[in-house]
C-alpha cells in the first residue's frame, strides 16, 4: 500500500512536535497512536503560554492595573478566538472550564440547582426523563446517572445496534414529552460512529428538550459549527485538540446560559454578595467561579491558530485517510474484529479492534514494546463495550501528525502480535 | 525482532498458567468470597476463601475463582491459588506480603523463589507499572476474602 | 529606612523570575505587588511544565504504554510532593483540583450529595449549620450559602470585631452540637489576619464538626503542617504559590476522603459502569473526573522545590519584613487607615488600606501610572468590608522576589497619590 | 512626574464633577428605577428617571440618582444626568449611543462633543479597559431605568 497524497505537509507538522523526536525503550522512535486520550502540543502552543507567563501574567478581571488589564485582554481574546473556531455567535457563549468532563457536570448540576425562578426546562425534576445512548463516555454518562438520582428523575438510553450505530427503532417512545435532556457525543471515542446530530436534536427540539453534545471527539477532527448543529450546549477538552491539559470548553446558545442556574461558586461569577445570600453575574462569568485557567486559555487559542491554519477540511481528510488505511490494513490480520463500523461517511475517528483469544492488556504490551503506544481497556465506554460482549478492545487514534507510514508500523506491528503469541500455543 | 523486556515478561510459564489455570472455577464450601474490577480495563475476579482449623492458626483448605483478564493477571490467580492452597493463613501472609513487595520494586528485586515459587515468573511486570495491577489484583482479592474468611470463622466460633 | 537584611538573596531570586525584567507604560519597571491575587512563575516551574511537554507528555492512568507510564509517574510524583510539601501523611490525601475554589465546591457539594449509606458527619441535611466567619473570601462563602439553600440547612457566621480578628464572644452559642461544618480561612487575604486555627479546630472537634481551612494565602507564605492544624480539609490554589493556573489542591484525612461521596463524575473515577448505576474508586481518583491537569502538576511539584529551596521559614521572614515595613511606611501617610492588626504574631501577607476621601480605584490609577501594580475593590471578600463601612481598599501583597526598594516605592507612591489628588481640591 | 495619560484621565472637570455632582440624590416622581452594582470593585448605583410628554415621544423630565464609587464613575453620572434632563428619550439614545461607542474605541475615537457635551471629558477612560466600566455604569443604569419607565407609560396609558 502506498502512501496516500495529504493535504499538507505532514513532515513540516511533524517538526512543530517536540516530542516526536524522542525515542522509547531499545531506541524505538515514537508510534504516538494515543491522540484520542490526549494529543501532543505543538512548539505554538508551548511558546504561547510561556509568552503569556514571562510577560503579561497576572489575575484576571480583578485587577484594575496595566497587567491585569493585559492578562485579561489576552484571556477575553482566547475566548474569543474560540467562539470563532466553533462558529458561535458571541464570545459570551463561551464557558472555560477545567476539561470536557467539568463542562457536562457543570450542565448536570446546574438543572439540578434550580428554584422556583428558574424556567422549567432548565430545572430537573422528579418525573422527568434524561435520555443518553449506549456509546457515551463515562463523562456524558455517569454525571447524568447522579443528576437523576440527586432528584428523582429517570435516566434511559438510546441502545447500540450490530452496526455500531444507535439503534433509532424505538425512538419515538424513548424522546417524549417528558425528556428534559437528551445527551449524546458527536463522535464515539470507540466506534468511531458520527452520529446524526441535527436530525436528533431537532426530534430532541420538538418535545421541547435541552440537546447537550459530547464533542470531545468532534471537534479537534473535524469542521464544527455550532451554528448548524442545533443543539444547546456542547463539551471539548484542550489537551484533545493540541491544547493545554487542564482547559475544556462549554459552549451553550445565550438564552440558554443566561437562564441556567450556576454551579461552581465564589469570586468573579458574583453580583452582590452578603454574608447570607448572594446574587450572581450574567454568563459566561456566572459559570467561570475562582482563578481562570489563564495562560492555559492563551494556548488553547494557539491551537486554534494551529488547526484552523492547517484547515480543518483538510485534518479531516488527512485523518479520514489514516482512519481507512488503518481499517484495511488491520482487517488483513488473522483473529481482527474491529469494533465500529466499516469505511462509510459517519465513520471517522478512532479505530478499535479485538484479537480474538488475546486480552487487549496483552496485546498492546507487544505494541509497547515495537514504540507503538496505542490505547487498552475499555476507554471509559464500559456499556458499550459490554454491548458487544468485551472487556476491552485495542485503540488506535490518530493525529494532525500521524503518518501512513506509522498506521502501516500498527498493521505490521500487529501481524507481529499475532506472531508473538502463536509461538506458546 | 522482539525486545528482551517482553521476553521476560510473557514466558513459558505464563501462557501454561494462562492456557490451563490451576484451581479455576468457583467451589463450595467457603467462607469469604469477593468480587474485584480493576477500572481502568474492566478486568473482574470473583474469589473464594475457605478456611479449616483453629480460628487462631487456620489452613487455607481451598481457593477458588473466577478470573477475567490478561494472561499476566491470569497467571498470577492460577500461580497465587496453587501456592497458597495448603498454607496455614500465617505461611500465607508471608509469602503474600513477600510477592507483593518484590511486584513493587521496579525489577530491582528478583523475588525470594523459596517462598514464591513459580511466581517469581511473575515479577518482569514489575517493571511495567501499567502491568503491576494486573498481576496484583488476585492477591488484593485474597487479602479481601481472608478478611471476611476470618471474620465468618470467629462468629462461627463465638 | 534602609532595607532589613534578607534570610536569601532576593536579587539572585529575582533573576529566576522573567516577567520581572519587564516595563511598563512610560517605561516604568514593574513593581509587582498583587501576589495575593496571583503570584508569578520562576523560570524553573515554567521549565519544568515544558519538559514535561516535550518529553513525557501522554495520558495519565489510562494506558498502558511506555509514555502513559511515564506521565502517570510525573502525575503521582506531584501528587507525592505536594503531600511532602504540607506535611500530609499519605499521597493519597492529596486531590488536584483546577483551583481552592474547585476544592472548596468540592467539599461543599459532596458534603450534600450522600445518601443513606453516607455516615452523618459527612452529610449536610435539614436542620443542620454549617458555620463561616465574616472574613471569608467568597470562595469559602457562596459554596456554604448555595449548601444551605439546597439541604436546607442553616449558615452562621464568627463576626469579625474591632481589632479586625474574629469576635469569638459568641463561639458557645455559634458552635454547637449542631454545627456540622466549620469553615474558615487561615489567613484572611485582606487583613491579614492568621486565625487561630489549631484552637477553633479543637472546639469543633469537641462538637463532632467537620473543619474545612481555606489556606489559600497561608501555604504560599508560610510553613504549613497538615498534621499540625487539627483540620480535616484544606484547600490551595498552585497559581498563588510560584506555580501554574489551572491547578488547585484539596487535601483530606485520609479517612474523611475515604467515605466522602463523590462530586465531579465521569472517566477515572469509576470503579465500574452500568448504564443504571456506578461505583465509584478510591481517593484520590474518586474526586478526579477526567483528564488531569498533568503539566500542572509536575510545574505545581516544581513550585514546591523552589519555594522549599528558600526555605519556609525563611520565605516568611522576607514577607513578614516586607508587611511590617509597609504598615510602618504607610502609617506615615496623612488619611491612610490600614484594614488589618497592626504589628503583631498574628499578622503577616497582605497589606490593604483606604484613603480617606479618595476611591481604591482612583489610587489604584495613579500608583498604576508609576509601575506599582497593586490591586483596589473588594478582594472578594465583600461582607468584609462592609463591616468596615467601606466598598473597597487597596491591597498591596508580596512574594519572595519583592524588594523593600518596591515597598518603599509603594510608600512614596502613595506620597504622590495624596498629592495628586491635592492638587484638585 | 506625572504620566501623560494619568492626567488625561484625571482632568480639572471630572473633579468638578466628584466633587459637586449635579442633580444627585433620589427625587419623586419617577417612573422607573434601577440599582446596579460592579462586581469587581462594589461600586452602586441607584438611578431613577421621570419621564414626561407623549407616549411615543417622551421627554426627560428628570434623571436622579445616588452613585457610590470612584472619581470617574461619579463624574460620569453627573454628566449624564445634565446631559439627558430635558432631552427627548430620542435624542438622549443618540447621545448615549455616541457616548458608549465612543467609551468603547480604546482611546482611539475623541467623541463627538456636539452631542455629549463635557463627557468628552470621560474619555480618557477609554484608554483603560479597566475603567470603561466604572465609566459605562450609570450609562448602562439609565438604559435598564428607561425599559422600566417606557413600560410604565405604556401600561398606564392603556
Ligand atoms: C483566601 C482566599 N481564598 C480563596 C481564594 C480563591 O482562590 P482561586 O481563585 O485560586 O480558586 C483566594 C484567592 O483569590 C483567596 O485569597
Ligand atoms: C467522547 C469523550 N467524552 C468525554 C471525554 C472526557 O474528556 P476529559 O477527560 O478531557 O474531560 C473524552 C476523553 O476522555 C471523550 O473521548
Amino acid at each position: 500500500m502506498t502512501a496516500s497524497p495529504t493535504p499538507f505537509d505532514v513532515e513540516a507538522v511533524r517538526r512543530d512536535f517536540p516530542i516526536l523526536g524522542r525515542t522509547l525503550a531499545d531506541g524505538r522512535p515514537l508510534v504516538y497512536l494515543d491522540a484520542g486520550a490526549t494529543s501532543q502540543r505543538p512548539q505554538q502552543v508551548i511558546d504561547a503560554e510561556v509568552a503569556f507567563l514571562t510577560s503579561g501574567n497576572a489575575a484576571v478581571k480583578r485587577g484594575a492595573h496595566q497587567m491585569a488589564e493585559a492578562a485579561t485582554d489576552a484571556y477575553e481574546g482566547a475566548r474569543e478566538r474560540v467562539a470563532a473556531f466553533i462558529g458561535a455567535r458571541r464570545a459570551e457563549e463561551i464557558v472555560f472550564t477545567k476539561n470536557a468532563t467539568e463542562s457536562l457536570n457543570l450542565v448536570a448540576y446546574a438543572l439540578g440547582n434550580g428554584d422556583a425562578s428558574t424556567p422549567d426546562r432548565l430545572r430537573v425534576r422528579e418525573g422527568d426523563e434524561i435520555l443518553v445512548t449506549e456509546m457515551e463516555h463515562h463523562a456524558n454518562l455517569v454525571p447524568w446517572q447522579e443528576l437523576a438520582r440527586r432528584t428523582g428523575a429517570t435516566l434511559r438510553w438510546i441502545p447500540l445496534g450490530d452496526d455500531f450505530r444507535l439503534d433509532l427503532t424505538d425512538l419515538d417512545s424513548l424522546l417524549t414529552e417528558r425528556t428534559k435532556v437528551l445527551a449524546l457525543s458527536h463522535q464515539s471515542n470507540v466506534l468511531g460512529t458520527v452520529n446524526p446530530v441535527r436530525e436528533l436534536a431537532e426530534r430532541a427540539r420538538a418535545v421541547g428538550a435541552l440537546v447537550v453534545l459530547d464533542a470531545c471527539q468532534s471537534v479537534p477532527h473535524m469542521p464544527v459549527s455550532v451554528a448548524d448543529l442545533g443543539v444547546d450546549l456542547l463539551a471539548f477538552s484542550g489537551h484533545k485538540m493540541l491544547g493545554p491539559t487542564g482547559i475544556g470548553v462549554l459552549w451553550g446558545r445565550y438564552d440558554v446560559l443566561a437562564e441556567l442556574p450556576p454551579f461552581l461558586t465564589g469570586g468573579s461569577m458574583i453580583e452582590e454578595v452578603f454574608m447570607d445570600r448572594s446574587t450572581y453575574a450574567e454568563p459566561p462569568a456566572r459559570f467561570e467561579a475562582g482563578t481562570p485557567m489563564v495562560s492555559q486559555a492563551v494556548g488553547l487559542a494557539a491551537a486554534c491558530d494551529y488547526l484552523d491554519g492547517l484547515g480543518r477540511e483538510n485534518v479531516l481528510a488527512h485523518e479520514g485517510a489514516l482512519t481507512r488505511r488503518a481499517i484495511a490494513g488491520l482487517a488483513e490480520i488473522p483473529g481482527v474484529r474491529i469494533l465500529g463500523p466499516a469505511l462509510s461517511d459517519d465513520r471517522a475517528g478512532a479505530v478499535a479492534f479485538d484479537l480474538a483469544g488475546r486480552h487487549p492488556h496483552d496485546v498492546g504490551q507487544v505494541l509497547d514494546s515495537l514504540g507503538i503506544q496505542v490505547r487498552v481497556g475499555h476507554h471509559c465506554a464500559w456499556p458499550l463495550h459490554r454491548r458487544y460482549g468485551l472487556h476491552g478492545t485495542t485503540r488506535a487514534s490518530f493525529s494532525v501528525h500521524t503518518t501512513a507510514a506509522e498506521v502501516d508500523a500498527l498493521v505490521d506491528g500487529m501481524a507481529q502480535v499475532v506472531a508473538f503469541f502463536d509461538r506458546f500455543r | 525482532m522482539t525486545s528482551a523486556s517482553l521476553t521476560s515478561l510473557y514466558t513459558d510459564i505464563i501462557f501454561e498458567h494462562d492456557k490451563r489455570p490451576l484451581h479455576a472455577g468457583l467451589r463450595e464450601p467457603f467462607e469469604g468470597e469477593v468480587h474485584h474490577v480493576n477500572p481502568t480495563c474492566g478486568d473482574e475476579i470473583t474469589l473464594r476463601l475457605h478456611l479449616t482449623g483453629p480460628v487462631d492458626d487456620p489452613v487455607i483448605e481451598d481457593v477458588s475463582y473466577d478470573a477475567q483478564g490478561c494472561a499476566m493477571s491470569r497467571a498470577s490467580a492460577s500461580m497465587m491459588a496453587d501456592l497458597l492452597r495448603g498454607q496455614s493463613v500465617e505461611r500465607a501472609a508471608e509469602i503474600s506480603d513477600s510477592f507483593e513487595l518484590s511486584m513493587a520494586s521496579r525489577g530491582k528485586d528478583a523475588g525470594d523463589e523459596e517462598l514464591i515459587g513459580d511466581a517469581v515468573a511473575l515479577l518482569g511486570a514489575s517493571k511495567f507499572p501499567g502491568r503491576v495491577k494486573c498481576v496484583v489484583m488476585p492477591w488484593k482479592a485474597y487479602r479481601a476474602a481472608l478478611v471476611e474468611s476470618l471474620a465468618a470463622l470467629g462468629a462461627a466460633e463465638a
